[in-house]
């Protein structure tokens, strides 16, 4: 058995475990805490498959926002009193059918899986061929942006919904500090800089290699956290137009440069060969800058109202 | 036997224990996380597959490159949703059915 | 070379299983936590190696992404999640007696 | 070369200190104690790493660029360590002491 293998077997292993321990333990923030680690775990995962630029969104998102956003609803929902274990015996008889059908699912995949064809299509050498029309010279930004571009545009789409959803259903109110500390404004007075550094550098560096404007707005929506943790940036309030203008900003500049084009070429996102590199920029720019405040508002667009249910409050 | 496939066994796998876990968790809090698993094993029988070869295929990574950033904002969406739900009063199913009053403990 | 850089890797995915086992199973929520930061440190040179071993240098610029965001978590966790009702226990006592599921 | 022979002798340094931060998790007894083998001997651990793998590097971007991670992950762990002992000891958790056992 050789070493790289090896190692593939026991990153699947950990990946596994971490997975059935967020799914299986009694306590809440255990669980929270064994997905926050699955992420991290995924992470070397994407190395692995020679994935980097996922890896980094993986990194950005998985340490910077997803892990803020459950820790953040942990502490509401924490305290609510702990689950129960529901381990019981009578209540595993009662899921023995449901186990039963999953794992005839699970076989059903395997056998599916095993099945398969090596390669119906050469996407790759497709991909290789179209290269030098495309104006950058990384594939994965190339796909992102001009073979399917259309994919990406109604992606921030998704991301404008789910914002408006929050917007519709009452943003969670935001919770107090636990602990304050004097280290982490420190802290963030340096880090941040160094990440809007690294995100311009992430999306300069995504027209040739990995990178590229959902990495950059990921490490620049983590930046915004930070900020706010450490109390320099303050919550944002429903009513600031600014940020709700900086965010249809990327998603319109896109949809003109796709109506310019459809009317000019005939072809929706069809960019001339000689001016791809130009419109991908500026697109990723765009892009970068509304996503990053799309991401950031997730965690920061927070009610101005107090909690419906005072009753419910026992924080020390 | 290739990382590529080894790791779309994987997400086979995650992909079960997520949906297993969507059916058979109570708390809205887990059956969230438990979606997310479900999520990543699909992105990686994506990704894990086409690469059976070892070769790196560049459009399945942009389409989990998107769908990652779409989970983002689902998780997010369904974190607002399951606490507007708790804040209402409603119950996130968390429990022991038999004793609510043990709730405020 | 190569061959020796995977050992190294290798070991210190070892290093990163038996640790994220051990702070898996508490007995503090920080316990728990230092698995999640044992990613700052050993999946920095975990992915560090394998941009060595794999010939890929974008897999710095991910190490690099990590070093700068593995604080987050941990101070989100430290000062927004981490209070006594999470932890669920009196004061004073919860490193005795938070230890109560090895499952 | 000489070259070749640091960069090894510091890559196995460097996993000597990892090993070393693992053993110091798995036995230390209580929360400070173990932060602070995550925090110390495994950052010392990463610094022998880079560098010894910066030695070896292609380019000097990239020896500049590995070098340039480790203050940011001293830095980062300290403020998470402090962070996460100063909500501890807020929270009561006593640190241990030998009497105890």
């Amino acid at each position: 058995m050789n070493a790289a293998l090896t190692f593939d077997t026991l990153l699947a292993l950990l990946l596994l475990w971490s997975a059935w321990q967020a799914l299986s333990t009694p306590k809440l923030d255990r669980a929270v805490i064994m997905f926050i680690v699955f992420g991290l775990l995924l992470t070397l995962v994407w190395s692995r498959l020679d994935a980097p630029d996922i890896a980094l969104a993986e990194a950005a998102l998985g340490a910077g926002l997803t892990g803020t956003l459950l820790l953040d609803a942990l502490a509401a929902f924490g305290q609510t009193g702990q689950p129960a274990g529901n381990t019981g015996f009578v209540t595993t008889i009662k899921r023995f059918p449901t186990i039963l059908v999953l794992l005839v699912l699970l076989a059903a995949l395997l056998a599916a899986l095993s099945k398969l064809p090596l390669q119906a299509v050469n996407l790759p050498a497709m991909v290789a061929q179209q290269m030098p029309d495309s104006g950058v010279s990384h594939p994965v930004t190339a796909v992102l942006l001009n073979f399917r571009g259309y994919d990406t545009l109604l992606e921030v789409a998704v991301l404008m919904l789910a914002l408006l959803g929050i917007l519709t259903v009452g943003l969670p109110v935001e919770r107090p500090l636990l602990s304050r500390n004097l280290l982490v404004p420190i802290l963030a007075r340096y880090a941040v800089p160094l990440m809007t550094l690294a995100a311009i550098y992430l999306l300069w560096a995504g027209s040739h290699r990995p990178g590229g404007a959902f990495q950059a707005a990921a490490m620049l929506a983590a930046g915004v956290v930070l900020l706010n943790l450490a109390q320099v940036q303050p919550r944002w309030i429903p009513g600031q137009h600014w940020i709700r203008q900086l965010i249809s900003a990327g998603f319109l500049l896109f949809l003109c440069i796709a109506a310019l084009l459809l009317m000019l070429n005939g072809g929706l996102l069809h960019y001339p060969p000689d001016q791809a590199g130009l419109l991908i920029l500026l697109i990723e720019s765009g892009l970068t800058v509304s996503l990053a405040i799309n991401l950031a508002a997730f965690y920061l667009l927070r009610s101005d109202r107090p909690e419906p249910l005072p009753n419910q409050e026992d924080e020390p | 036997m290739s990382s590529g496939l080894l790791f779309a066994v994987v997400g086979c796998l995650l992909f079960v224990m997520g949906l297993g876990g969507i059916i058979l968790l109570d708390h809205l809090l887990r059956r969230i996380l438990a979606f997310n698993l479900l999520g990543s094993g699909i992105f990686l029988v994506l990704v894990g597959l086409a690469q059976r070869n070892g070769r790196p295929d560049p459009v399945p990574q942009a389409m989990v490159l998107t769908g990652i950033v779409v989970s983002v904002a689902a998780t997010a969406l369904a974190l607002a949703l399951a606490r507007r739900h708790q804040a209402a009063g409603g119950n996130t199913g968390q429990t022991d059915r038999t004793s609510p009053e043990e709730r405020h403990d | 070379m190569i061959g020796s850089e995977l050992l190294l890797a290798l070991l210190l995915l070892v290093n990163l299983g038996a640790a994220l086992v051990r702070a898996a199973q508490g007995p503090t929520a920080a316990d728990r936590m230092l698995a999640a930061l044992l990613f700052g440190s050993t999946g920095v040179g975990i992915l560090v190696l394998l941009a060595v071993i794999q010939q890929t240098p974008a897999l710095i610029d991910v190490a690099l992404t990590l070093a700068l965001l593995a604080a987050i978590s941990g101070i989100a966790f430290a000062q927004r999640a981490w209070s006594q009702a999470v932890l669920g226990r009196r004061r004073g006592t919860a490193s005795k007696t938070e230890d109560g599921d090895a499952a | 070369m000489l070259l070749d022979l640091a960069s090894n002798l510091l890559l196995l340094a460097g996993g000597f200190f990892f090993c070393a931060g693992t053993v110091g998790l798995l036995r230390f007894p209580d929360v400070y104690t173990r932060l602070h083998a995550l925090a110390k001997a495994d950052n010392l651990g990463l610094g022998c790493l880079l560098a010894g793998l910066a030695l070896k590097a292609d380019s000097l971007v990239q020896a500049i660029k590995l070098l340039a991670i480790w203050p940011l992950v001293l830095v980062a762990s300290a403020v998470v360590g402090y962070a996460i002992a100063h909500r501890a000891d807020q929270l009561g958790i006593t640190p241990w002491q030998r009497d105890d056992r």
